[in-house]
């Protein structure tokens, strides 16, 4: 282990640990919008080590976080399930479903990968739709408990940072781990690691699981943030959000999430609030943002040199 | 040579659709030969390379026996965790990993660490993967990006990490193709020097008939799908239907 | 592309973090309208909008309220359930708004009243409607002042149930929970009304469905008398766009829900007979009420087109807050809250209160064939009937049995 | 059960519709164009603005509407090639996403400022409105009018690709992208006109549509998600496939409505998803 690494860990630990600090001393109308950027910052980031690690692009990595939202409420609503039983559940419900979808989406490649996981989401959109003896159906689950465990919003706000620095560090560590690397041999060139003995379909389904996973969490923490759950959690447009997000974060690492999150869930918040026709104004910004910064923040930081490589290969230059 | 052949293949056919890509080809591999298989453009030479690697799936009746045992419709995988390896006509490294990175990346499934999540078993391999990337010469791009690197780099570095899976059977499919004369010869050296350190087999298919009378121990002929000819180098050179269809079909080696 | 609201941008960015002190009696009565203005309901939203910024202008021209002026900020909550609580938390938090209002989509409209309920600031829906949200989930912060969709299917099956024609019936509905419930209560009410009335096995239909013909062969293959259509919007104008080429209305009757915003689409397209239609609010049978003659008046002076029932529903719903202000002599939830159910409002709809148990606004059904009409552009329910609340309104026992065992 | 095939094939003709300008451009240039929705919406509303200027609601004023539309939305198709996407051909495919999902919003937005948020309807041309009667089943003119319609698009872009110049080029384009350089092809050209061509086709589509169900600005996402399940169950890129896939998924639908009525929501992607792991169950699994 190098030395820039320990010095790059304590610096994550004290940046996260400084800004769920930084939380407690918010108005509560900033924490609130901050809890939603982090939770989402997860969400791409977890995106985002799909696609840019893993190599597989998902239309339906929103059927995680509405698996975890949904796994969470019903155990809490539904099975009346102590809460604290019910967090573990969320995430929990989210992996298992990772399971299964991987499984059967890793047998495909590129759009067809795509679109399969897109149908995945899709139905399980459909059935927290249409099953609503049991899931609320488009009315939701509400009423089962005070949002953010009726903690206030600066302390959720802090302790949704601090799980969420949890997760991205979680991230990194698989990054620069064997897992990370086989993710990213079998993410770019699935011939050339078979060929040397990888199962890229396996190594794939294990990203899927820990992508999936994350974003369950993700998912429960909305859930709880809310107090509620409704099948748009599971929906295309969280997904679509996501993929944005990705993009304009910066297409290279899974941190570009980070950036992406922070920037597209202000950009939402305060054109939609500014402006009557704020989708075109957001789609006007897009289209700019593609066309100036194609790497994204990330890579914008990156030959601005504010940031290190993009792709931490687990060993300092010498 | 009384020992046990080490690759041996019978009747291995393939169709795409309605063409025959391999019309019944067999082969063997004594261990420690080094076999040159050339043949004009679409013989079917890559085809072949493919089928023994698990790349491709092979057709009815074909059997493909390693050391003894049936690896016929093993996946690549499989096939490469037995000790099959090979390099690809189209160079495939992780581009966007370190060149040490790639190096490591292949060590790690003879390891059986494929699904730690432990830095130590990454920063175990460094010096093991270090050694490597010295020997083949890439000490100095150890941490570029392998995109970074010329061709004749990525070769290298493909073929060092071939190396690291410790195959028994190296299938080398067009090594030297789009470098310099020099280049080419320096590059097979160093393959040839590796294979015989570690009693590697090797079968490598060539368009440079230099490269391929200079290195290979024996030669397969292949043509529209068959085995056309094979024998040493000097039979070889001196079979004429051989130089027939090689100079009828595609001109002169370059 | 118009700036919603003058550096609204750097205002809230300027009031985030920022702690403002307790409200000034001459402060601005601050509402927060955070409606589905874009997404599945913006098309219905378009109307009430128009109509409550009008209304907001009359009260503010006549003096304001308890003589302080009204302010209005708009959000816009995607009809999205996250994005509505969002924005009313924002409102109520950092705009410190003091009444909720403007929502249209029933998920929407959970979400919000969960937030206003823990947040106890007033709530109420005008256009949007949910019967879980007034009996399972009442809350004593929100109302509604239209009639939910038990108290409609109630109304149509009284109707339907007087027609003796009528034999065989086969429901066509959104395969979602407001499809199915309000095809179970139609039923229900209606074979207690009819015994002699069969009820076909009912066709569920995909909601954003934009070719309908399968659902049309499927449903006509049936032989019904009648369609009872739980459909509406987009789906309701294809299916009457393409029923027509199937012959529907030459084979059977359609009921369904015909608001004027749908007339107004559907302009000299709609069939000679076999329509009927049941609506919550249509002007045209509204008219002998002066306030919606002068309504209507100023309505169409300004947007050039008559009001739909959104239109009418949104100014009543802020009138009615108007009256509940000026008999609670303030702005504070409580006391709106407690004012709520005393105010006897006389308004576009006629006479309504507000029952206390459930914030249910005791507002009326119209049901009638739809037939066209010299003096509209577009066919109108002419004679439509008038079903009033004490008809349809679920009653009490009904909704605390309910809440006990939801408990 | 007749009824429901006969009509459901007339109604995968109109998916067809749909789908084949989906399909023809990403089969050349490798677009996932997901504004193509977004183009089809706009088509229609276009079909709806110029009827009247072109003389009501005759068939000769419908049938120039909707040609004159489709050219309005492949000319639109054409700008946006040129001004945006053709800068970021060879960047990552994400950023083409990104730009056809900022076209959708932009689309939904303008279509909303111009047309308004209300629901619209496209009056029926009277000599289309009626039906043909086979037996006890109605058969609406208009749907066979489409048919027709589809036929005429798929025997022409079959015959282009087959028997003209421009064709062979497209097809040897779908088949190896390096090939059309190697034959000194302007490859920017060809781009530009198949994405040009596959708007055209959205806008078509959506124009013709317009009379026979609602337009508003919502039509977008449901049309793109029936137009991606086509062409998928088709196979991406290919015409053929696409016009058995939309057949297909037009009968199956007629048939769903009867048979499982509570599938009706999520029956095109159970489909969708049953193709494509039936497909996956071969070996070859992981070509990249």
């Amino acid at each position: 282990m190098s030395f820039e690494h320990v010095q790059s860990r304590w610096l994550f630990a004290a940046v996260s640990l400084g800004l769920a600090v930084a939380m407690l001393m918010l108005g509560p109308g900033i924490a609130l919008l901050a809890t939603e950027v982090a939770i989402m910052a997860l969400f791409a980031s977890s995106l985002g080590f799909l696609i840019n690690y893993g190599g597989m692009v998902s239309f339906g990595h929103a059927a995680y976080f509405g698996l975890g939202a949904y796994g969470f409420a019903l155990a809490a609503a539904k099975l009346g399930l102590p809460l604290w039983l019910a967090v573990v559940l969320g995430p929990l419900t989210a992996a298992l479903g990772a399971v299964l979808f991987g499984a059967l989406c890793v047998r495909l490649t590129h759009i067809y990968f795509a679109m399969l996981t897109l149908a995945c989401s899709e139905i399980v959109f459909t059935v927290l739709f249409q099953a609503y003896d049991y899931t609320g159906g488009d009315n939701g689950l509400t009423n089962f408990m005070a949002p953010r465990f009726g903690l206030s919003p600066q302390i959720y706000a802090a302790l949704t940072v601090a799980i969420v620095a949890l997760c991205i560090a979680f991230l990194a560590r698989i990054v620069r781990s064997p897992l990370g690397l086989a993710i990213q041999a079998v993410g770019e060139e699935p011939h050339r690691a078979a060929a040397l003995g990888f199962s890229p379909r396996l190594v794939q389904l294990v990203a899927c699981v820990i992508a999936g996973t994350l974003a369950g969490i993700a998912g429960t923490m909305y859930s709880v943030f809310q107090g509620n759950a409704f099948p748009d959690y599971a929906g295309v447009g969280i997904t679509i959000d996501a993929l944005v997000m990705v993009v304009i974060g910066g297409v290279k690492g899974f941190y570009g999430g980070v950036f992406g999150a922070i920037i597209y869930v202000l950009l939402k918040t305060f054109v939609s609030r500014a402006f009557t026709h704020w989708e075109l104004v957001i789609g006007l910004i897009l289209i700019a943002v593609v066309l100036i910064f194609p790497t994204g923040i990330a890579g914008l930081l990156q030959k601005l040199g504010l940031s290190r490589t993009a792709r931490p290969s687990g060993e300092q230059h010498p | 040579m009384s020992r046990e052949p080490i690759l041996v293949a019978r009747n291995v056919t393939k169709q795409y659709g309605g063409f025959v890509a391999l019309g019944g080809v067999d082969l063997t591999l004594q261990p420690g030969e080094r076999r040159a298989l050339i043949g004009p453009n679409g013989a079917g030479k890559s085809t072949f390379i493919a089928v023994l690697g698990g790349q491709q799936a092979v057709g009815p009746g074909s059997t493909v026996h390693f050391a003894g045992r049936d690896i016929s419709g093993a996946l690549p995988q499989e096939i490469a965790r037995l000790g099959i390896a090979r390099t690809f006509q189209i160079n495939r490294v992780f581009r966007r990993l370190s060149v040490l990175d790639n190096v490591r990346t292949a060590l790690l499934p003879s390891n059986g660490r494929v699904f730690s999540v432990s830095e130590r078993h990454l920063t175990a391999l460094t010096s093991p993967a270090m050694t490597m990337v010295t020997g083949l010469g890439l000490g100095r791009v150890a941490h570029d990006a392998a995109e970074t690197l010329s061709l004749g780099d990525r070769k290298r570095l493909e073929f060092g990490m071939v190396l690291a899976t410790r195959p028994k059977v190296l299938l080398l499919d067009e090594p030297t193709a789009g470098m310099g004369l020099n280049e080419r010869r320096s590059l097979m050296e160093l393959m040839v020097e590796h294979a015989a350190r570690d009693q590697i087999t090797l079968l490598f298919v060539e368009h440079d008939i230099d490269i391929v009378f200079r290195f290979a121990d024996r030669i397969t002929v292949m043509s529209r799908g068959k085995i056309f000819a094979e024998g040493t180098p000097a039979e070889i050179g001196a079979n004429s239907a051989v130089q027939d269809i090689y100079l009828g079909t595609e001109g002169a080696p370059s | 592309m118009k700036l919603k609201r003058g550096g609204l941008l750097l205002a809230t960015l300027l009031a985030v973090g920022v702690t403002t002190g307790p409200v000034q009696a001459q402060d601005p009565i601050r509402i927060g309208y955070a409606a589905d203005m874009s997404g599945a309901c913006g098309s219905l939203v378009d109307g009430a909008t128009k109509a409550f910024r009008l209304g907001v202008e009359e009260l503010n021209a006549a003096g304001g309220l308890l003589g302080r002026k009204i302010e209005v900020i708009e959000r816009d909550t995607k009809t999205k359930p996250d994005e509505g609580a969002k924005e009313v938390r924002d409102l109520i938090v950092n705009s410190k708004v003091e009444l909720i209002t403007g929502v249209c989509s029933s998920a929407v409209l959970l979400a919000e009243t969960a937030v206003s309920a823990e947040l106890k600031v007033p709530f109420y829906s005008a256009i949007g409607n949910s019967q879980t949200a007034t009996i399972e989930k009442g809350q004593p912060y929100f109302w509604q002042t239209n009639p939910n969709v038990l108290m409609e299917s109630i109304a149509v099956a009284e109707y339907v149930a007087a027609n003796k024609a009528w034999k065989k019936i086969a429901p066509l509905a959104y395969d979602y929970e407001w499809g199915h419930t309000s095809v179970k209560a139609f039923s229900e009410h209606l074979k207690k009304l009819r015994p002699d009335i069969e009820i076909l096995p009912m066709v569920p239909v995909k909601l954003g469905e934009t070719n309908m013909t399968s659902y049309i062969t499927a449903v006509l293959a049936q032989k019904p008398d009648l369609v009872y259509g739980a459909i509406f919007g987009g789906g309701l104008v294809n299916l009457v766009k393409q029923g027509k080429a199937f012959g529907f209305f030459q084979q059977t009757s359609l009921v369904t829900l015909t608001t004027v915003d749908f007339l107004q689409t559907m302009g000299g397209e709609l069939p000679e007979a076999g329509l009927h239609g049941f609506a919550r609010a249509p002007f045209t049978s509204l008219l002998d009420n002066p306030k919606v003659k002068s309504f209507v008046q100023s309505y169409k002076a300004r947007h050039g087109k008559d009001p739909d029932d959104w239109a009418v529903l949104a100014y009543d719903g802020l009138m009615f807050y108007a009256e509940v202000v000026k008999a609670a002599k303030s702005t504070k939830a409580d006391d709106v809250v407690k004012a709520l159910p005393t105010v006897k409002y006389e308004g576009l709809r006629g006479s309504m209160t507000v029952r206390g148990l459930d914030g249910q606004m005791s507002a009326p059904s119209f049901v009638g064939a739809v037939i066209k009409d010299a003096a509209y552009p577009f066919s109108i329910m002419k004679g439509a009937t008038r079903v009033d609340a004490s008809k349809t309104l679920t009653p009490e026992d009904f909704i605390k049995s309910a809440r006990a065992a939801a408990k | 059960m007749a009824a429901q095939l006969l009509n459901g094939l007339t109604e995968g003709m109109m998916l067809f519709l749909i789908a084949s300008g989906l399909t023809l451009i990403f089969g050349i240039t490798r677009i996932v164009n997901f504004a193509h929705g977004s183009l089809y919406m706009l088509g229609a509303f276009l079909a709806y603005h110029l009827m009247p200027m072109l003389g009501g609601s005759t068939v000769a004023s419908f049938a120039s509407a909707v040609l004159l539309s489709a050219i309005l939305v492949g000319l639109l198709g054409l700008v946006f090639e040129v001004l945006i996407l053709r800068r970021i051909y060879g960047a990552d495919d994400l950023l083409q996403l990104i730009i056809t999902l900022a076209l959708v919003l932009i689309l939904r937005d303008v279509v909303k400022a111009i047309w308004g948020a209300n629901d619209i309807s496209v009056p029926m041309p009277a000599s289309l409105s009626g039906a043909l009667q086979i037996g006890g089943t109605f058969l609406p003119l208009f749907q066979i009018v489409a048919f027709a319609v589809g036929l005429v698009v798929i025997t022409l872009m079959v015959s282009i690709m087959r028997f003209t110049r421009a064709g062979v080029l497209l097809r040897a384009a779908t088949d190896d992208r390096g090939m059309v350089a190697l034959l000194g092809i302007n490859q920017a050209w060809i781009f530009s006109s198949v994405f040009a061509v596959g708007c055209f086709l959205a806008g078509l589509a959506g124009a013709l549509a317009a009379p026979f169900g609602n337009v508003n600005y919502l039509l977008d996402t449901n049309i793109i998600v029936m137009a991606f399940v086509v062409v998928v169950i088709g196979g991406l890129g290919s015409l053929s496939g696409a016009l058995i896939a939309a057949l297909s998924v037009g009968m199956v639908k007629g048939l769903g409505v009867i048979y499982f009525p509570r599938l009706s929501t999520v029956l095109i992607f159970l489909i969708m998803a049953a193709v494509l792991v039936i497909r996956s169950l071969g070996r070859g699994a992981i070509s990249k």
